[in-house]
């Protein structure tokens, strides 16, 4: 399949300020922060690397998927989980913030090709951005309908309506409980939309089990797909080599290499589903 | 002269060094991962992520884990390989302007002395660390590192080859008696000690009831392991009369002073980095408004 | 039946305790001093202060420095000493109604049996636990304690004397290999091994650029030695097959969990009951609530 | 010198809460808090071993002395020193706080004797409680004059007049720079109160240097001296054994035992300052 990756500016370290932590649900949140001096136009599918603010324990960065960027803010959608995402939530605005990025290969472009994709949960965030930029950035009439964003979430309280424009914007919506749009989950209604709209390629993001139907259905399709996966980080850089993901083996002359490793920050975390070696992926 | 001029270059065997700030082996991949996200050039220098004789895939995910007091990795020494290294990374150093001491190890002395070999016609890199400490490798040289005859023997087959170069010996902490393996590494031709490499420790998941890690051993770094890596670095100035390149929890300039009241020479920032990359910066500006706080001779204390 | 009346009790050598929750020596000095403070006889038992066979006093202050990740101590076994322990402390525990085992240790074989013999006779305790592995005190049996064949020969002289009371071994971490000291203990005869004790450490005094500490290394304890004693837990139960007890760095439930999971049969609250005296109680009913995540044997796992 | 020593309740652990932080200078505030049931009524020179509530870094409890104890509170003063005392300032009202107590031997009833308590800094807080406690509990009109509060600080700021009733109390007030009362400090202001009114005792506490000028003027003037020490603690109980200073040693028939130490936590706070070792006392 012809593509262009898009050109990744290179990371740096910036320091700014919380615009606004929106609360979208009892889990979900919106934290604006507002877009330092100097910060690169960001490839949708990077990730910002954010420091904890602490005087107490130790805490690794915390990766999130830049959700939205404009002129003025940086916006991620962030799903609280644990101690790391509850401080940043608390976090008020004017408050400061400190994150590395814009981090990771980005979704591909893919030229007059119609692309399905398949978000779940914070999933959304680099699908949604990669609406977002492809309307701001190319010409979008040249394929009106060529990204097709089908989100799904457990009932209509994770579709954020009031919040964000999802369905003005014409995605595809599922709940599993049926309490809005299809009952189902997003890969289920990918599966229907697929049937009735034959595309080129899928992009997935959002928990494990999702995505691999969705590979499965790349697969039935013959179509390309892309996917974008979680691990835990430690420099977010490619430096440190923790946060490695099983990929097929490629020959290397010569060399006794069993298993290959790529690193979900620096070759991801948006890979080729076909590299990825589903059965061995870490639980993120 | 402004405070921040003062000199606190650092001579190491036959190198000097700019400043005794170091960023520590597998913290900062080959110098070219961290180079737009912090002024390198700036620092001691950087010590590459540890090579052996082959690339190596290293150890199945997964490798990370975060603990409140630090974390636990078990990378497995995931590496491009000797020839790639020289091929691909070494150029890079000279372009990043970066002083770089580049971490071998290997499984035999055969081995040590084929990558000792492949260094010392070579130009662009500083010196040696010889990583006899890494935990997370079947056969590599940890268990040979807690043998005194063996560190000695090794040290000096690559000492021979790099006399022009500073050769450094890193030990585990993992050990009863740390000057035991100094006083080997010592007479083998060390230039010096770096102490130390991680501590061995576990972590389980308590969904599954498993360990987190395949290997279920993994190296413990980060701020829990401070006082235990000062008291090794006190162990170890008080037992040879090289310098030693205190390691081991440094999280701020305050820690950074510790290891040179312990006895160490520089310092190298590990794990902190990956939370605070502008730390080591900070030690260096510290050091230069305060010349006092660095040591300028190795030795016992 | 409720939840919390399952039953928990485990047994350890020839006696069975209630549940498998104790306080670690030296925490809780003689079982007087907490008694009005948390319901002692609720728990599985407590482990006196270590004791020698002449009264000590101690190390000089400081003794104690908190650290971020946990504390370091030098008390230096300060002690009454075995006569007016057995006069004075003894008799208390029944009062009490505390299930107690006693800690001692000493400097030779000979003081071993003298106070081993003066057990003998005696009731009001249900066993004693060999503190081989205190890192505060010159002379005392920590450098014996990493020696097999005297940990061997230490543990058979007091087993002997013993036979129905229950034997643990206290065992040090700062050694490459406990599980050899492991073995050994077992060899000797011990009913379990208690695994670990604090880990050598030191800190400096910024404003004097001096150690803290009279005699520089100090005793390393609290969450930030957690990951450490689970391996070392880890290691011994893969080690021997009498059951281990894991101590160290338990702050919370889960801590505790993960020393089941480790494979010891019971553990010990250190530190953390300066903080939080409750938590040995509440993990006695998390344990009652969930008594599959106890073990009841003892062996590798 | 004949004296009683006021029994000690046997201490506990209480969870209480936060009534009020009053603030009364850049460093110093009144910690008040509601008096949990059953907390037994704390003989003056007792102190709380108060847990730091935090989710993250490891902390020690801290040790306090009681300021003031009614039917309702319990008050401390306390001095901001580093993390800890941060956290506990920054504590608002109605949050819970989680203490030991009251621990430790109080300072000794001395029935008819004259007493000259001498009081630095926060080390003010048990020797004005005594006062309270002496005047609420005890017959005061038996010697009105008998217990005489001298108390030192920097300048005015550190005398707290507008929120602590020093000066209607009587009590003598000496400020480094002489901005209120004596210019001086509290030891020279006890000096020179000494050569004017005889007593039988003297109490102190504060810093350590003025804590030896005291002991000084008590051995010139041939009169018992009890003082209250601080250490480091962890348990605070008497078990750990941490909190030791070295007081003089007493013979052991038949064992060899070079020094002696006793426990700040079990055996003091309150010492006899003649066994008190002061050139050998630890730093706190
Ligand atoms: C490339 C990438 C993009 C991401 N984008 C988003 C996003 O847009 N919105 C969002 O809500 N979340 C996103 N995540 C997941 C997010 O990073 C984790 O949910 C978060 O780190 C959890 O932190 P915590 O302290 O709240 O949870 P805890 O569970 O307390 O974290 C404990 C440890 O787990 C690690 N951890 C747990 N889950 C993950 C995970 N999935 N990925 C990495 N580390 C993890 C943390 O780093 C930490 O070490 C992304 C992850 C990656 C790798
Ligand atoms: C019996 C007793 C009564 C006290 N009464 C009062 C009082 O009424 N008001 C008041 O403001 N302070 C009092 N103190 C001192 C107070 O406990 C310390 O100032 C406080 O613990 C400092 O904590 P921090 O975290 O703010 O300071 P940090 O300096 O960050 O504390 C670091 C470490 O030092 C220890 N530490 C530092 N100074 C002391 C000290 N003097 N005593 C014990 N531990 C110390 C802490 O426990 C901690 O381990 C008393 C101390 C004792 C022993
Ligand atoms: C992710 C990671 C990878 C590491 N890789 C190496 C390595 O390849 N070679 C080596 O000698 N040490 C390696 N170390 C150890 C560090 O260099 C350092 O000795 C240790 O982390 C203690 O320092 P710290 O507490 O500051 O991190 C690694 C540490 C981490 C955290
Ligand atoms: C103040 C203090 C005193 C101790 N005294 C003893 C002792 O007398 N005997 C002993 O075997 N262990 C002693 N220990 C070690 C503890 O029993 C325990 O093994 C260690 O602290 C690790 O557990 P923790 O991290 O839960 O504290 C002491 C520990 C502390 C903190
Ligand atoms: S997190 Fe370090 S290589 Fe990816
Ligand atoms: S603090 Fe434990 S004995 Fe005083």
């Amino acid at each position: 399949m012809n593509f262009t990756r898009i050109e990744i500016p290179k990371p740096a370290r910036f320091v700014s300020t919380v615009v606004e932590n929106h609360q979208l649900s009892s889990r979900y949140f919106l934290m604006v922060l507002s877009k330092p001096e100097g910060f690169p136009d960001p490839a949708p599918g990077s990730f910002l690397h954010m420091a904890v603010p602490t005087s107490g324990r130790f805490f690794l960065r915390r990766p999130f998927s830049i959700f939205d960027c404009n002129g003025e803010t940086i916006t991620l959608l962030i799903v609280e989980k644990g101690e790391g995402t509850r401080i940043l939530r608390e976090l008020g605005a004017g408050e400061t913030v400190d994150f590395l990025g814009p981090l990771g290969e980005a979704f591909p472009l893919l030229p007059g090709q119609r692309i399905l994709a398949v978000a779940g949960g914070v999933g959304l965030a680099p699908l949604y951005y990669y609406q977002k930029f492809v309307s701001r950035t190319l010409d979008k009439r040249v394929c009106p309908e060529c990204y097709q964003l089908v989100y799904g979430g457990r009932s209509e309280e994770d579709l954020f309506l009031s919040a964000i424009d999802l369905a003005d914007e014409g995605s595809l919506l599922a709940t599993d409980d049926g309490s809005y749009g299809f009952r189902g989950n997003a890969a289920q209604l990918a599966e229907v939309e697929l049937e009735r709209n034959p595309v080129d390629a899928l992009f997935s993001c959002g928990p494990t089990p999702m995505l691999k139907a969705v590979a499965d259905l790349a697969v039935q399709a013959g179509i390309a797909h892309w996917v974008s996966l979680e691990n835990r980080m430690a420099c977010a850089v490619g430096a440190c080599r923790s946060c490695v993901i099983p990929v097929s083996a490629k020959e290397q002359a010569g060399k006794d290499v069993k298993e290959r490793y790529k690193t979900v920050c620096h070759d991801g975390p948006v890979f080729n589903a076909n590299e990825v070696i589903w059965e061995r992926l870490p639980e993120p | 002269m402004s405070a921040s001029n003062n000199d606190i270059s650092v001579k190491i065997g036959p190198v000097a060094f700019k400043n005794p700030v170091f960023l520590a082996s597998g913290i900062c991949g080959y110098g070219e991962e961290y180079a737009s996200i912090i002024p390198q050039k700036k620092l001691g220098g950087i010590v590459t992520k540890t090579i052996t004789l082959e690339p190596r895939a290293g150890n199945p995910p997964p490798r990370i884990r975060e603990l409140p007091t630090g974390a636990l990795n078990s990378i497995g020494l995931e590496n491009v390989g000797l020839d790639a290294y020289i091929r691909e990374k070494l150029p890079l150093l000279k372009d990043l302007e970066v002083d770089a001491v580049v971490s071998i190890t290997a499984e035999t002395e055969d081995e040590f002395t084929r990558i000792a070999e492949a260094f010392a016609p070579l130009e662009g890199y500083r010196g040696i660390e010889l990583n006899l400490s890494c935990p997370n490798v079947e056969g590599t040289a940890l268990d040979h590192g807690r043998d005194p005859a063996y560190v000695e023997k090794i040290t000096s087959i690559v000492k021979e080859r790099i006399p022009k170069k500073t050769l450094w010996v890193k030990i585990t902490p993992n050990l009863a008696d740390v000057g035991l393996v100094a006083r080997a590494a010592e007479a083998g031709g060390a230039d010096a000690i770096s102490a130390v490499n991680t501590v061995i420790g576990t972590d389980f998941d308590l969904s599954t009831g498993k360990p987190i890690f395949a290997r279920v051993g993994a190296g413990y770094s980060g701020p829990g392991i401070l006082p235990i890596a000062l008291f090794k670095v006190w162990e170890v100035a008080h037992s040879v009369s090289i310098p030693v390149v205190g390691i081991g929890g440094i999280s701020s300039v305050e820690d950074a002073r510790k290891f040179f009241l312990a006895g160490a020479i520089a310092v190298q920032v590990g794990t902190a980095l990956y939370s605070d990359p502008e730390l080591p910066i900070r030690i260096v500006e510290a050091l230069r408004a305060h010349p006092e706080w660095a040591r300028r001779e190795g030795g016992s204390t």
